[in-house]
């Protein structure tokens, strides 16, 4: 039981930092819009819109090389309209909407 | 070492990975759309699960065992295997630009590509020296590889083609699929 | 640096907790485990020596690699259980032999053969084949199977090499 | 009636096997017979729901940069938990499913659900989608499974899992008109081709009636 514990925090401390520290040093400059689109996909990088995972729709969207997001099967209307909504407007609709609300 | 080439070969096209235990079938069918992203995905897939077998083997070997943490194998294979694949990702995005472009962009698909966990699951399971092990884990993403770019090639050609209406897209690649799941059956007599 | 720290605390504590759960399960259901096997184990080799009452798991040398586990039954005779490659899956089964070296049991403990072809080595008519036999004269293959019989057929012989060094025959 | 007749137009036209080919990997695999179908189905249910619920509950806490590892973490866990047991409980479920069981982890639907669903709802509704989406997952495999047997052995049969006893058997095809290459990879390829085939028919259907209204 301690062994598993113990074993577990080492392990889950150890990649956590390895990546942490990764994040810091090998960060690269990328258009803002490919991460913003990326975080409204479901990030399931499953593959089935043709483009290599969520980051390559994102950048095939950001790039129009794709257009229509519902190239995503497992994305649902709502973020299908979020992303649309973004790619006409450059602006995130979702999170205007929370900035007037406040 | 005869019986090292007969561990590829059977893992290659007769067992082979995709058409005879059906890992891997997401990418294949979301990256078989054109033969130049399959090549990519499949080289990528290669290097991951040839890096990812040798850190959970030796893991296995050095630190589960000895402390009798045999259960604990699922949990920490798929972490190490999701850690490696962002590292890698971040490490080739910064210092290999070119590399990134031809590779790197499919290495956030493989960590929920089954045939990594498979993989790095089964060399415990079938008891292999590192050896056999390095062998294997060569063998199978070879196969992968094979697999997924014959496909992309004859989709390449569907695309062209009068297909009825609902067996568009996906249907008609699993039937695809299936004639070459029957064609590598022949390989069987081969070893 | 600060965040570094935090995510990689968070990261840690949720794997503690996942290894103290596992550690949990697994202490429950290990001991239920190690019985389900020997039980599996044992069903199949009362099946081979029905009036043995005593069955020990005995050591032994191999060369051909094909045999995994040699079962003592004690004062009737020994079971082998062999693995080979058939037309395209593993074959294992259990081949029992009593001590003046006749085969008294012949059982597929697990096959993943081609349907159609291969299989017809799990029926009784193989058994029956494999049964009539002995050390001395050993089986002939089944017509139509043969990938697969000759693989058993192989790894029957691999059991007779290993079954003479065990019983004084 | 009226939910249950949803239900069954939810599972048709957003079947997560058949429509989006979430999880396909196992379900190709096992669907040789209808105990394993119910097994793995059962397996995926649970571990869903389990891994919905725990999910939803620690999503206020999470971080965001790091919840795919913690999900992974959560959803691995609870996998090999189910392992165990069905190894301890149920060994002839095990011994059919053998690695598929943990490969559990990386079917994309649990991962797909957490995180398109359970880190943005509350518990309860969490839940509701895990058994909503293990269940179709179920029905699904059962659906090809059922096919696969009774074109292959001719038979159909379910088996009590936990001491392996017979439920019930229905002979259907007799034994000269049995196709045995359904049992095969070939098979598995081919029924999953119709059967998508067959829900994507409905889908186009049922959008064409809307553009017509």
């Amino acid at each position: 039981m301690l062994n598993a514990i113990v074993m577990m925090i080492v392990l889950g401390a150890g990649l956590g930092l390895l990546l942490g520290i990764a994040g810091v040093f090998f960060t690269v400059e990328q258009d803002t819009r490919v991460e913003q689109i990326t975080s409204m996909l479901p990030g399931l990088n499953c593959g089935a819109c043709g483009f290599p995972g969520c980051n390559g729709l994102a950048n095939a969207l950001v790039s129009k090389e794709a257009t229509d997001p519902a190239q995503c099967k497992p994305s649902t209307t709502v973020q299908r309209d979020r992303i649309k909504a973004f790619m006409e407007t450059g602006v995130d609709p979702v999170s205007s909407a929370h900035s007037h609300s406040v | 070492m005869a019986g090292l080439i007969t561990l590829f070969i059977s893992n290659v096209v007769i067992s082979n990975v995709v058409l005879t235990k059906f890992l891997g079938m997401c990418p294949l069918l979301g990256v078989s759309r054109k033969s130049s992203s399959a090549v990519g995905m499949g080289l990528a897939v290669i290097f991951v699960i040839v890096g990812a077998s040798i850190f959970t083997w030796t893991l296995y070997y050095t630190v589960l065992v000895p402390l009798n943490l045999q259960y604990m194998d699922l949990i920490t294979f798929i972490l190490v295997i999701a850690a490696f694949v962002q590292f890698v990702e971040m490490f080739l995005k910064k210092y290999s630009p070119a590399l990134y472009k031809a590779l790197g962009i499919y290495l956030p698909l493989i960590t929920t590509n089954c045939v990594v966990l498979f993989v790095t699951l089964d060399n415990i399971i079938q008891g292999f020296d590192f050896v056999h092990m390095l062998v294997y884990s060569t063998a199978v993403p070879t196969g992968f590889m094979l697999v997924l770019y014959i496909f992309s090639t004859i989709r390449e050609r569907l695309d062209q083609s009068n297909i009825p209406n609902a067996f568009k897209g996906n249907p008609i690649a699993l039937i695809v699929a299936a004639l070459m799941a029957a064609i590598f059956t022949s390989f069987a007599g081969l070893v | 640096m600060k965040k570094i720290i935090s995510l990689t605390l968070f990261l840690a504590l949720a794997s503690a907790l996942a290894g103290a759960v596992l550690a949990g399960v697994n202490s429950i259901t290990a001991p239920i485990i190690e019985e389900q096997k020997i039980a599996a184990v044992k069903a199949t080799l009362k099946e081979i020596f029905p009036s043995a009452t005593e069955f020990a798991e005995v050591k032994f040398e191999d060369a051909s690699g094909k045999v995994n586990n040699v079962y003592e039954a004690k004062g009737q005779g020994f079971a082998l259980k062999v693995t080979v490659q058939g037309y395209k899956d593993i074959i294992t089964f259990l081949i029992g032999y009593d001590l003046n070296g006749e085969a008294v049991g012949f059982k597929v403990v697990s096959i993943n053969d081609t349907p159609g072809i291969g299989m017809r080595i799990g029926d009784q008519e193989f058994a029956d084949l494999v049964i009539g036999s002995s050390v001395p004269t050993p089986v002939d293959t089944l017509a139509g199977a043969t990938v697969s019989s000759a693989a058993v057929v192989k790894g029957i012989e691999a059991a007779i090499v290993v079954f003479k060094t065990l019983a004084e025959y | 009636m009226k939910t249950l007749g949803n239900f069954l137009l939810n599972l048709l036209k957003e079947n997560p096997v058949f429509g989006l080919y979430l999880g396909i990997c196992s379900t190709l695999a096992i669907t040789t017979n209808l105990d394993n179908a119910i097994g793995m189905g059962v397996s995926v249910l649970i571990v869903l729901t389990i891994s919905n619920i725990m999910i939803s509950s620690i999503r206020k806490i999470t971080p965001d940069e790091i919840r795919i590892p913690v999900y992974i973490i959560v959803i691995a866990t609870l996998t090999k938990a189910i392992e165990l047991l069905i190894k301890a409980f149920a060994p002839t479920i095990d011994a059919a499913l053998g690695v598929y069981l943990p490969l559990i982890v990386v079917n994309c639907i649990i991962l797909g659900r957490a995180e398109a669903y359970a880190s943005k709802n509350n518990i309860w509704k969490s839940t509701l989608d895990g058994l909503n989406m293990g269940l179709a997952y179920t029905l699904s495999l059962a659906a090809m499974s059922i096919i696969r047997q009774i074109l292959a052995d001719g038979v159909l049969s379910l088996n009590n899992p936990f001491n392996s006893t017979l439920i019930f058997e229905i002979n259907i095809i007799p034994a000269e008109y049995r196709i045995a290459i359904f049992k095969e990879p070939i098979g598995a390829f081919l029924t999953f081709a119709f059967l998508a085939a067959g829900v994507a028919a409905i889908q186009n259907a049922t959008a064409k009636k809307a553009e017509v209204k």
